[in-house]
């Protein structure tokens, strides 16, 4: 199993879980993240000072999903969070050893 | 002591009194429009009405208020006291247009239209109404009865909302492939205490428009007008109340507040006239138009945020009416004839002068603004920086 | 001019003036209770205290009145703004009890037990202490002095509470395995302004009930009843405030502004009776009894999110007592007595009231509805989507 | 009636109201100064500003009420109205201290302190200015003009800053090698709020200010005074918008208030004694030093989070001087005088005063508190619990 | 070393946090989170427009353990945080190559 | 390609930050976390209540680099976050198979 990790713009949310329905996705933890890189901040104003606000809102989305799922979950979140302008996000995947439900205590593939 | 004096002092001070709880609406307004956009555009909304306060005041003070009355002359009371109070109003018509087009609308073209709404568009519709009277004589003459404003200060604000969303558009993403998105308020206790603040000045806009409490006769009417405008506004949002929980099962507290403001609006024609009873069901009708108005607009895709179209321009026409409808001695045909008159030179004004400034400055913050949030490139401060930051 | 007229005019006006800073008590106890509570009860909260401004005002207007006073007639001011007055004190009563309930209690039994309140159970009250008194010359006359209610309003509602409590029961998960679990409030700006615009709010409701301020006597009654007023708010502010830093070394603000308020309601059945200094001493005591009673009720497992019981009741008993106590012509077996009926009849009939409502509509909200939060459950509306959802 | 009471009358009832409106400032100050700081330090803030009010408001009723004015005697009003009104002043001055030493100053010591210009220092200011003035026949004696308190009120509040600043220092990490970090505010709604409150709260102080209405002389000038604080409002608001619109592109928020608070204080010194017009002027110069100011005493390394030396000090200075300029029979020198006695002693007065208690219990907050947040070590209670807590 | 992770309801937080506390763990991170799963979210209204809410309030842990621990250590979350409802949550178990301790720099099991 | 995760003291963040962007570190995703651990949390009240806080504010910085650089980067934050005060929270080490960058959906060491 692996873990799906992908930062996106906040605003592409609900379309990149719109898109990864449609493929059969239904579980991922999302969380407000503020994001750091090559799209730049802005300036912001406090009492006619300025300062920069580096770190820019983004959303991460993590979900574990079959190893053999992992291309077209990836092509899918590529495909609907892309805008092409910087910031546009990374996806990033990484091994999951276990994974249990709570609930049934049902473990691996069926617990996903 | 003149009695002459007495009433004059007591008018003043009443005056003063009646001003104060008007002013209490800028809060009122700021927080409960602050209340109902998204986080992001918050500080925007909240310049928009500190600015609206600032800009539409000065406007009205420098040329408004001799368009509208002619001469800063007043006999029974303190001139400064009749100015203050009818700046008060000033503000509200704009706030009302404003609010409307929240999320999306820029500050720098919508100062220059406070300007000149506050300076010329609406001492005119004193003018023809209240003031001066230039109209008087000719087939335009208006003779309806509009105490406090339904048609003079709420409709006039919401025929400038309806040409501005005409101009200005929906929010970006709202409607997206025939389907209507839902975008709800950020912060509720806000929109309560703005609602409520909204309210109270009422008791000042509705009360202090008598214009007088300084006889045995007007203190009645100065304490029925109060009352009947409260018991709109509780009955407004009973029954908006009712409604939501026969449709949904549940007490949309949003709604209930906007069928309150909606009763509010609707008795503001009249408050005066009315037994103790007849505000009950002003106010309930005023409740059931707004909860039925403001589906109605998002069909026909006019993006209205807070509401306003709804609130104060369905419910201005309604309360002008209504007092043709309840009092003998008001014709119907008269408060018909204001509505239109009012309306129609309300509109056509509003659309022209937003239209050519749209030409020179526009109007519409572009998507990728509205998408970052209007605070952040507009005013440069956001509204709760360590909640959305984060650190 | 007449005198009988100018003191008509001047004391409607001073009424209705009273009357608007009573009305900012609706804000008031709304963002006090908007504060304190979690967030996923705030909507609730807020939905519940403009429900019950509009639905026992409304009640009040068309039978509460009537009961109270047997007949609208006023002769020293304008009708309508002595029903003002009179209606603005309605809702306070269940404020005290619904935010003493909060976070279990649903909104629409909630709202019909409003209207048996504001409808009937508050207006006999009044009935027998201020109003028409149907009680005159029974063994139960009613001989109190109770300027502004300390013991008509506050314990009144008080009482109410402490039957809603004994009926609804405590929040989920409040007290478990015989430990008191702490649920810290939400928001301690809005707390603040809250207990803030009550403070002001009292000037209002003390000032206004000595009912007339034209004369010079009553002018220095009106004015010396709001000094001590907010004399004994400063004083129960500062004991808190001394006992919170002394216990902890921290200056608990959420204690302080209990403090405050306990001081607020202990004053207020005499405060135009004390010389300048005698609010400091009653005021204190209030403030201490709020400290004491605070833990003592969660000790009972009487739970009160809000401290209303506290406040409210104790301070309204031992307010009505203090008159006794302090003033040498009242008598403090005639307080007593005046307590001990009032508090009777209120709690019964409130409990019977509540007890039967509760079999047709279940007050208390399931522990599910309760973990999810009452907002979503009741209202459909969250308080704070955004910073909860954080996309 | 004799025409004495009814002055008597009228003039209680309007100082009442006068006071009401400016303890609508207690909640006005609470929420700026909780909006501007950051989410860790708010309930200090909040604590803060409560407890000033209780504390500062019984020090003077203790003795400084007898300090300033020698006798508890008025026969143009109720004393206890003419009481309240004093009263309502006090916490303003130290208000305006504390704001600007926020997010670093410890809440026992302030509470010290606010003890002593509550019922000494603010009293004898009071006392040479407005009151029995002791001074009178010396060579000190002050002759300046300053009906509501430019000098008196608010250069004093700035002075006792200035003073406290050099003793407390500035922010843990505010100066850090030769850079200026910005703080930026953590709740902007509650910025406006508060600010709006506080221009409310302002037409008391100044209206309030005049004494007495009941002549239609004495009508006419109330009016104008409030007609005339809130042009010069207006006017610092606007100025401040166009020059950061014209720096920025930017309408930010924080400094348009801050420059409407700028003219507020500014027009407070006379605003009885100009035209219509004068206040724009006033007011727009009042608004542009706030502007100037601001980064100025950041460059001084003063650190103050409300802004509160710009606003207060400069403009208290300013709006004295202002009288001197634009009114005929005014000295300038006189003035001078005035501004210059009474900041030596407000200056000196609390920097002795600052020094000792400092001595006793250090006003300043550790690095590591101020770096947990105040809330948590002086208060116990954190603003936001819940979203700060996440869980 | 072993990192679990387990989305949890909320209100179940302290419940698991002082059931770890028996077992010995006491190191862990905490973030609130949004979870889209088989429970299904819930109708909210504004100005009487309904709209659905989708993701759900959770409680993601995060907690790094000796590898020999794992077991003990996910019995007893799912022990803690069961309610037998649906949307009781995940765990995830992946692995972690190093650990420092930041403020004595210790490495590895000595800085869990 | 490495995850490194930093749990750090929310104050730090704009040091650690300014550290790593010396080093040629520009890319990285913040979030606020709570910490559970040694540290011991404090005592708040409401209403003259005394209760615990455990859990305390703490921020935690994901970053994705190539595996040479992990132990430049790991030394850099220990230095930059480090007061020697208890609390100062720990770094995680672990391995990223994948990287996407979703913009150009450049994949591997290039989209980092
Ligand atoms: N090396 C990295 N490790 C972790 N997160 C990263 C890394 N690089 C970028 N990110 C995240 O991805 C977001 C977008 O990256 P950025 O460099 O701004 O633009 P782009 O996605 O177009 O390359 C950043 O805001 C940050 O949250
Ligand atoms: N594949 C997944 N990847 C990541 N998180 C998941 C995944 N599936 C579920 N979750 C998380 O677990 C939570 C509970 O899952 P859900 O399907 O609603 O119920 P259950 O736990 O009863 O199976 C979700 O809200 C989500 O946060
Ligand atoms: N085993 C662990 N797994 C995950 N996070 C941990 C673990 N131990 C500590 N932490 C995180 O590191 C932070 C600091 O740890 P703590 O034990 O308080 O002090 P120190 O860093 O000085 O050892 C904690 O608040 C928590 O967020």
């Amino acid at each position: 199993m692996k873990r799906i990790e992908a930062v996106i713009k906040p605003f592409k949310l609900e379309d990149v879980k719109d898109a990864l329905a449609e493929i059969g996705i239904t579980g991922m933890t999302v969380i407000e993240v503020k994001g750091y890189g090559r799209q730049k901040g802005h300036s912001e104003l406090y009492r006619g000072a300025e300062y920069v606000v580096d770190f820019l809102p983004k959303i991460k989305m993590e979900m574990v999903v079959e190893a053999k799922d992992v291309e077209q979950v990836t092509n899918t979140i590529v495909e609907a969070a892309r805008t092409g302008k910087i910031g546009d996000g990374k996806i990033f995947v990484s091994d999951i050893e276990q994974i249990i439900r709570i609930r049934t205590g049902e473990t691996g593939e069926e617990a996903i | 002591m003149l009695e002459a004096d007495f009433k004059y002092i007591i008018d003043t001070f009443f005056t003063l009194f009646a001003m104060v709880l008007i002013i209490f609406m800028v809060p009122g307004f700021a927080m409960l429009e602050a209340g109902l956009v998204r986080t992001k555009n918050v500080t925007s909304v909240l310049t928009i009405n500190v600015m609206i306060y600032a800009v539409a005041s000065m406007a009205f003070l420098l040329i408004g208020y001799t368009i509208a009355f002619g001469s800063w002359e007043n006999s029974s009371m303190s001139i400064w006291a009749a100015f203050l109070f009818q700046m008060a109003f000033v503000g509200k018509t704009i706030n009302i247009m404003s609010g409307g087009v929240s999320e999306r609308v820029r500050i720098i073209p919508l100062a220059i239209f406070a300007v000149i709404m506050g300076g010329v568009i609406y001492p005119l519709v004193v003018n023809f109404s209240w003031g001066a009277d230039m109209l008087a004589g000719t087939i335009l003459d208006i003779d309806m009865y509009d105490l406090a404003g339904s048609t003079v200060i709420h409709s006039t604000g919401g025929w400038a909302l309806l040409a501005a969303i005409l101009i200005i558009g929906s929010r970006r993403g709202r409607y997206k492939n025939g389907k209507i998105k839902v975008i709800p308020a950020s912060n509720i206790p806000l929109v309560v205490l703005g609602a409520l603040l909204l309210w109270i000045g009422w008791f000042g806009f509705n009360g202090g428009s008598v214009g007088s409490i300084s006889s045995v006769e007007n203190a009645d009417i100065v304490a029925k007008t109060i009352m009947n405008t409260n018991t709109a506004g509780l009955a407004g949002a009973i029954i908006a109340g009712i409604i939501m929980y026969i449709r949904y099962k549940l007490l949309d507290i949003t709604m209930v507040l906007n069928g309150a403001l909606g009763g509010l609006v609707a008795i503001t024609a009249g408050p005066d006239l009315y037994d103790m009873y007849t505000p009950i069901l002003i106010g309930a009708i005023g409740g059931c138009l707004v909860v039925f108005a403001v589906p109605l607009f998002d069909k026909l895709k006019l993006d209205d945020p807070v509401g306003a179209l709804s609130v104060h321009l369905v419910n201005g026409v309604w309360g002008t009416l209504a007092v043709g409808i309840f009092v003998d001695d008001i014709s119907i045909l008269a408060q018909l004839k204001g509505i239109v008159v009012v309306g129609v030179f309300a509109f056509v004004s509003s659309f022209i002068v937003l239209f050519i400034v749209n030409k020179i400055v526009a109007f519409r913050a572009d998507d990728d603004v509205q998408l970052e949030g209007l605070d952040v490139n507009e005013v440069g401060v956001e509204a709760y920086p360590e909640f959305k930051r984060a650190i």
